[in-house]
């Protein structure tokens, strides 16, 4: 019962960004204009600068507007259920993009087309278990989440957690926000060094405050690299450039290039496809094995 | 006939130290923060290391810098939202520059105009919210409220909303430089907070400041320019807020225009109320706002120390400004 | 005796007038933009955008109007964002019990705040700033706590998520019912009650009221709770509408509120104030964000995030140098 | 004489009932006051009876105002007794002082600029209906109430727009119509005129009839025998004695207040504010048919130097408008021309008048004179600092040797050149404001009601200071209400009427009784 899609040459597409202000989002906003222009798209573009409730409220001038499919990367898992519903009601079919919403009240392949994205909990695993190899399950942790309460913090922190919680050598002394920031970042570091300086790992939700440790580190006089080893995720080019620099050990991908496989998807959702619920965007690890290989492509 | 009162004015301290004293016994802010550092040393590891210190200390300097503009604006009866827009402005605004080809083939002429411009726009942003108060006369909060908006837009419209990175030692010292072992921006915070508190002491300026913070008509008829006195106020908290934009960027070798000063209106007010500037206007402790941030500084410190969660941060905040207000206004009272 | 009846006008004494012609100003700004828009974009006045766009800025509406009572006593409410966050959380962990029993806890969650305010307000003697800018990150924080950081969950089975997605006589969405509700009660209050008529007397010189023997305190009181409450009530609509109590959301709501109010022509000073232009003023913000999605809609010209900043910022700047600029040359004709 | 401590003290129970003693409503003993340390009262008594006018006298600061605020809630006393109608009583606030049936109307006037008159008399006891305000009983009232005083306004208007002698009835009206047992008026004239005073002064007379005690503070001694009954002198917080008005003269008053023997005083003789007639026919400023947009229509007058010209008018006669205009305060001049030395001058600020010679002291000193938080000090040279001053900074020794030199000369009543001027009595809050004026030594000051609130031995010094500043050449514009104090100190006087200049007095011409004539015209 979702709304189908007629074959169009030209659609009106509507994408509904959360924020932008971080280069993540940015490279993602960008992805998808690029790919307006590639896949015949009139895009509206819309930006609830970091509130779910506008989000919604975007969401429901573009069914206004008129448009034929709109993508969502929901701010928060709950609070963007409404969007989800009433686009369906109206006929206007939803895919959600690198965000979900909560499983228990809406569903893919009823109430939304698909999920497209990564699994952040997985991202946080993957750290972890990269972690785990080179360390032999021994470290002294510090954390710095993101932004308190959002869903790559909550998650990233949980895969990572669960999996380090199984190796009795390893330690997390001290988790705190840093906001997806690198200033908070480094300013958190420079503290957290100061209560527990003989951590060795700095796990880091995204690479932003990954390169404020490695800033807090070369001021307080340590090596980073060295006396401590540094995960993120994202994938970031700065972060790139510190792994071939040797100050990084490695950052697990979350990729923000969204466009080609939406317009791909989009595609097959109106040749009349059955959309399979999650589009798995494949993650990939970068270390200083691939690091130099991926840098020019980074954002 | 009135003697016995003029006997009474020789009461008032008149030596320079003896005010001091009198000032330290009386300042709750002054008790507020000694107890916070007896807190830290009794239960904070590693709190008494010089390291301890300098790590405060650039983190503070930011913080302190703003809050010193953030209190003369107060003190002309005032608010300023838009120090932080301004400040990721400043810091967008030089790396352009000294990051532009112009300056490739002159660094050292390119990285002082990249500080100089950058500071300059700042200034003239301020400038701009002093114009609009003064001479349009529309209230501070909504003055200031439209480059708190569209500050920080102007600053990602420039660069795209991109990172800047750079790698310019010279101008990355304003940010990690060390002087003595002084972290430079802690220096730059003093200097600045000590020369800006003589003025306001000393000069008429300072006075004048005072005087329309108090009562703009009757100091208008005294013939107290009000309104150039309140531009200049504004212009130099816009200056104040673009070098700490500056210092920002600095260290973090990136300029940010998104992050950077995020939330510092609310940092800056608060150290420059429990610093005891009077919301009234009136009042301009400028030591007292590097008191006050300082405090607030020292308190986030603690609490990060210590394993406090954000959430709880923000409240212990909440109760520590009530807090350091009311003790104040108990201490002032009496 | 006809001296003394002789009646001489004072400029700038008209306020009464002055309020009415800013409210006309802000009816005016509504007409043109609404126009405008309406000959520009097809859909902008169907049924669903006109729909949807009302109960979305229902929750803005309704912290505007307890903001312009707040603001009418000459105080401010920094508070009401963080308000709507924390009634929000509270209300969503107590949903499955019904609308019925989670409309009274939102309410009695912003009473809550609220009367702390008035306490610290009127009993500590702490000014309004300061007092509602700790609760902002105390509420702030106290919802980050209640929620562990998350957003939460609400019950679906129970009838509370009818509230915010719901619809009267399945056309009215009941948020808008609500905030016709109370704003007519609000306008009621201001305008055929005596506390309305002595919160402007406070507005207008709070001291005169003390000695004219009102009590000030207990109408203070009166103020704060309800704009606590109102924000409370924002946040029963923000859970029950989304369908998630959320401790992150209602950032910068109080700096729309407080935009809203001054929009619609009351002062911040105090003492004068109309609630139908607030609602003007919340309902003409409002727009400008409708706009500029229909704006980027056309595909003509596609606005980013940044400068759609910097086009809010420009749009308020307008608004408020044209008022400033009615409210001169008033002045200077009387 | 009758020593205060002997007044007899009204005790229900060994008081021996007279017949037609009238009873006794209030009293008050033993009542101290501290500000911060300070002293502003110290054993403090009153005794107030039923259908008696009873006037408190005293110097600036001599805590009449601070009584009648601790008496009324306003402030909480530190020790003392107050009986209110044979019960001991303390009211937490005004607001209670009023339900129990005493009323207050203030020194300053303390209204709701914003709003109608109506609002400003109902406020706090609106008539309503199904808990609704009802407007038009409330109109009705407001109208019944200022009927009393001979008042018909348009009650639905802000009060700010009407000017500030009917402002000042209002709160009279507001504070009679409560149904009071005791009503204080703290310097109920200071803003009124001749005709406004005779109608309060009936009004008073009215209240007495129908047994109203009113408390009454005045430094308008003369008022006194028009209407009080007793006298209450106070000088550095006691109440130094008490007496019917038949039992005392003015002199007697004056030294009471004071504390000297009366045989000294009139000695002494009265302050010379008379004019020595030393002024020159230099002419020094002029004004040719100035029009503005408020309350200035034609004025027109020559100023000559070391003169001192008087500016005689009621209230809204645009005196204050002519001050404003030539100082740049408002910049709403249609036509007009004033020159200055015979070179036209126009100050679009005030600075520019400043720089040229001029000093303006205004009528309101709350709003345009004091700056609440800043010092006596600050709040003293604030005109003077750009000529203290090198590159921008003050000479702070130089500052304070000036601060204590007038404090002195004015015999300003101050703990310390640090206290804020806000501590100060509204008296002393004047004298800060003259001396702020004085001490820039201008070429021409222009005063606007310059001893309003001034008690009578520093009017007499104020006044000699103008005349001995005029004298040796300072050149003064005076505003007052008080047409003796013109008649008396002026050397000529220029009568305002309806914003136009409509006569000039000098010499025998200037009597109080033509200026009377000239406004009646
Ligand atoms: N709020 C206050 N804080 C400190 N001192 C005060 C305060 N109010 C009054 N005083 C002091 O108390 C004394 C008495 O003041 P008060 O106002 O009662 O005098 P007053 O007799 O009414 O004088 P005036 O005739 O000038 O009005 C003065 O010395 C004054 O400085
Ligand atoms: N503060 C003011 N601002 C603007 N206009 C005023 C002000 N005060 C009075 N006016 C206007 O100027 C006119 C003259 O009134 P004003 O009260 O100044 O007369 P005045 O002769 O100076 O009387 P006084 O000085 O005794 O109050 C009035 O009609 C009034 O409308
Ligand atoms: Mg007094
Ligand atoms: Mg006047």
């Amino acid at each position: 019962d979702l709304p189908t899609l007629e074959k169009k040459d030209r659609y009106k597409v509507g994408f509904a960004q959360t924020e932008s202000n971080n280069p993540w989002r940015i490279a993602e906003t960008k992805s998808f204009k690029d790919t307006a222009k590639s896949c015949n798209w009139d895009l509206v573009y819309t930006d609830a600068a970091g509130s779910a409730a506008k989000q919604v409220s975007d969401v429901d001038s573009m069914i206004a507007q008129g448009v034929d499919v709109i993508f969502l990367p929901p701010r928060e898992e709950r609070p963007l259920l409404p969007a989800v519903l009433r686009a369906k009601a109206q006929g206007v079919p939803v895919f959600l993009v690198d965000r979900s919403v909560d499983e228990k009240v809406a569903k893919a392949g009823r109430d939304y087309v698909t999920f497209l994205g990564s699994n952040f909990i997985e991202q946080g695993q993957i750290a972890a278990q990269w972690l785990i190899e080179k360390t032999g399950g021994k470290g002294l942790i510090l954390e710095l989440e993101g932004t308190t309460g959002s869903s790559p913090a909550n998650d990233r922190r949980k895969g990572f957690d669960d999996e380090v919680a199984k190796h009795p050598g390893m330690k997390i002394l001290a988790s705190q926000s840093g906001d997806f920031a690198r200033d908070k970042g480094r300013k958190v570091t420079e503290t957290l060094l100061q209560t527990y300086p003989n951590a060795n790992v700095i796990y880091a939700h995204n690479d932003e405050m990954a390169i404020g440790a490695i800033q807090a580190l070369e001021a307080a006089g340590k090596v980073p690299g060295k006396d401590v080893l540094i995960v993120s995720v994202d994938g970031t080019r700065d972060a790139l450039q510190a792994i071939i620099d040797g100050k990084m050990g490695v950052t697990v991908e979350s990729s923000p290039f969204f466009g080609p496989l939406a317009c791909k998807t989009m595609k097959r959702y109106a040749n009349g496809e059955k959309i399979e619920p999650w589009v798995r965007v494949k993650d990939r690890v970068f270390t200083i094995d691939n690091a130099a290989k991926y840098i020019d492509d980074a954002y | 006939m009135n003697t016995s009162i003029f006997e009474e004015q020789r009461k008032v301290p008149r030596t320079l130290s003896a005010r001091a004293l009198s000032q330290v016994k009386n300042n709750g802010a002054l008790w507020a923060f000694f107890l916070l550092l007896l807190i830290n040393i009794l239960i904070t590891p590693n709190f008494l290391q010089i390291q301890t210190l300098y790590v405060n200390l650039t983190q503070v300097a930011t913080v302190a810098i703003v809050a010193i503009g953030m209190t003369l604006v107060i003190a002309s009866g005032g608010i300023d939202l838009s120090v932080g827009a301004l400040m990721a402005l400043a810091g967008t605004i030089a790396p352009m520059i000294f990051l532009s080809d112009f300056a490739a083939s002159s660094p050292a002429l390119g990285l002082f105009l990249a500080i100089v411009v950058a500071i300059a726009v700042a200034g003239l942003a301020g400038l701009f919210n002093g114009y609009l108060i003064s001479v349009y006369k529309i209230q501070p909060i909504i003055a200031t409220l439209i480059l708190f908006i569209s500050g920080r837009g102007i600053a990602q419209v420039l660069t795209n909303g991109e990172l800047q990175t750079f790698d310019n030692p010279s101008f990355e010292f304003i940010g990690t430089g060390r002087i003595f072992g002084v972290p430079v921006q802690a220096i730059i915070a003093i200097v600045l907070a000590l020369s800006i508190a003589w003025v306001i002491k000393r000069s008429i300026y300072g006075r004048f400041l005072l005087a329309v913070g108090g009562n703009e008509k009757a100091a208008e008829l005294a013939g107290v320019p009000a309104k150039k006195i309140k531009m200049i106020t504004y212009m130099v908290c816009g200056l104040l807020a673009g070098i700490a934009g500056l210092i920002s960027t600095a260290i973090n070798s990136a300029s940010d225009a998104n992050q950077t000063g995020q939330l510092m209106e609310l940092d800056a007010i608060s150290a420059a109320i429990v610093g005891g500037v009077l919301l009234t206007g009136g009042k301009a402790p400028i030591l007292g706002a590097v008191l006050g941030a300082a405090i607030i500084q020292l308190v986030g410190y603690t609490l990060l120390a210590n394993g406090v969660h954000d959430a709880v941060a923000m409240v212990a905040k909440a109760v520590i400004i009530i807090v350091a207000v009311y003790l104040q206004q108990v201490k002032g009272a009496k | 005796m006809n001296i003394l009846s002789m009646v001489s006008n004072l400029p700038g004494m008209k306020r009464k007038a002055h309020a009415s012609r800013q409210a006309e100003g802000v009816l005016i700004a509504l007409a043109v933009i609404i126009l405008f828009a309406s000959l520009r974009y097809d859909a902008f006045l169907s049924e669903y955008n006109i729909m949807t766009f009302l109960a979305y800025n229902s929750m803005f509406i309704l912290i505007g109007l307890g903001m312009c009572f707040v603001i009418m006593t000459g105080g401010i409410d920094l508070s009401v964002g963080s308000v709507v966050a924390l009634s929000s959380v509270v209300v969503a962990k107590v949903s499955e019990y019904g609308i019925e029993v989670a409309l009274p806890v939102g309410i009695l969650v912003g009473v809550t705040t609220g009367t702390i305010n008035a306490f610290v307000i009127t009993k500590l003697k702490i000014v309004p700033f300061i007092a509602t800018l700790a609760m902002m990150l105390g509420a702030r924080g106290m919802a980050l706590v209640i929620s562990g950081n998350q957003s939460v969950d609400v019950s679906w089975e129970s009838n509370f998520t009818q509230f915010g997605l719901g619809k009267m006589f399945g056309f009215i969405p009941w948020p808008v019912v609500t905030m016709l509700v109370a704003f007519a009660f609000c306008w009621l209050l201001l305008e055929k009650f005596a506390f309305g008529r002595h919160v402007l007397a406070i507005g207008g010189n709070e001291e005169a009221s003390k000695l004219m023997g009102l009590e000030v305190n207990r109408t203070l009181f009166g103020v704060y709770v309800l704009s606590g409450a109102l924000a409370g009530l924002s946040g029963v609509m923000l859970a029950s509408g989304f369908g998630a109590g959320q401790p992150l959301e209602g950032l910068g709501w109080e700096l729309s509120a407080i935009a809203a109010v001054v929009v619609g022509g009351t002062l911040l000073t105090g003492g004068l104030g109309s609630i139908t232009s607030t609602l003007l003023g919340a309902i003409l913000l409002g727009l400008i964000f409708n706009i500029l999605n229909f704006e980027n809609g056309l595909g003509t010209i596609s606005f980013s995030a940044y400068w759609q900043s910097v086009i809010r910022g420009g749009f308020l700047l307008v608004v408020v140098v044209i008022q400033a600029k009615m409210m001169n040359r008033k002045k200077a004709n009387s | 004489m009758t020593n205060v401590d002997s007044i007899d003290v009204p005790n229900a129970d060994h008081k021996p009932a007279q017949r037609n003693e009238p009873e006794v409503v209030l009293s008050m003993q033993g009542i101290h006051k501290r500000f911060a340390g300070v002293p502003a009262l110290t054993n403090a008594k009153l005794v107030l009876k039923a259908g008696e006018v009873h006037a408190i006298i005293g110097q600036n600061g001599a805590g009449k105002s601070t009584l009648i605020k601790v008496l009324n809630g306003a402030y909480k006393l530190d020790e003392g007794e107050i009986h209110f109608m044979g019960e001991a009583v303390s009211y937490a606030s005004p607001h209670h002082a009023q339900m129990a049936g005493i009323s207050t109307i203030f020194q300053e006037v303390n209204l709701i600029a914003y709003r109608s008159v109506t609002e400003n008399i109902c406020l706090g006891h609106e008539p309503k209906r199904f808990g609704m305000v009802d407007w038009r009983r409330a109109h009705a009232h407001a109208r019944e109430t200022l009927a009393r005083f001979g008042l018909e306004l348009d009650v639905g208007r802000p009060l700010g727009s009407f000017n500030i002698a009917i402002q000042q009835l209002v709160a009279i009206a507001r504070a009679v119509a409560l149904d009071a047992k005791v009503v204080i008026m703290d310097e109920p004239t200071s803003s009124l005129d001749e005709k406004e005073k005779a109608v309060l002064f009936r009004v008073i007379k009215e209240l007495k009839a129908s047994g109203v005690a009113i408390l009454y503070v005045s430094h308008h001694l003369d008022e006194l025998f028009q209407i009080c009954d007793q006298i209450t002198v106070m000088r550095d917080g006691k109440t130094v004695e008490q007496r019917p008005i038949g039992a005392m003269s003015k002199l007697d008053m004056v030294a009471a207040m004071l504390g000297k023997d009366p045989e000294e005083i009139a000695k002494g003789g009265a302050t010379n504010f008379a004019s020595t007639g030393q002024t020159s026919d230099e002419v020094l400023f002029s004004v040719k048919n100035l029009k503005g947009a408020a309350g200035l229509n034609d004025v027109s007058f020559d100023l000559y130097k070391s003169e001192i010209l008087g500016l005689a008018g009621l209230l809204g006669a645009g005196r204050s408008e002519v001050a404003r205009a030539i100082f740049g305060l408002d910049h709403d001049l249609k036509s007009g021309k004033m020159t200055l030395s015979g070179q036209g001058v126009d100050f679009n600020h005030p600075s520019r008048a400043i720089a040229a010679g001029f000093g303006f002291c205004s009528e309101d000193r709350k709003e345009d004179g004091i700056i609440p938080q800043l010092s006596v000090r600050e709040n003293l040279t604030l005109v003077l600092l750009p000529r203290i001053a090198k590159y921008g900074l003050i000479d702070e020794e130089k500052e304070r040797q000036l601060v204590d030199d007038f404090i002195r000369r004015l015999g300003i009543k101050t703990a310390s050149m640090e206290q804020p001027i806000s501590q100060l009595s509204g008296g002393n809050q004047q004298k800060v404001l003259l001396a702020r004026w004085l001490v820039t030594n201008p070429n021409v000051l222009i005063l606007d009601e310059p001893t309003r609130g001034i008690d009578v031995g520093a009017k007499g010094e104020i006044q000699a200071l103008i005349r001995r500043l005029a004298d040796d050449g300072l050149t003064v514009l005076m505003i007052s209400s008080e047409f003796e104090e013109l008649v008396e100190g002026a050397d000529r006087v220029i009568v305002l009427q309806d914003g136009h200049s409509i006569q000039e007095l000098a010499n025998e011409q200037l009597t109080e009784n033509a200026i009377m004539k000239a406004i009646a015209q």
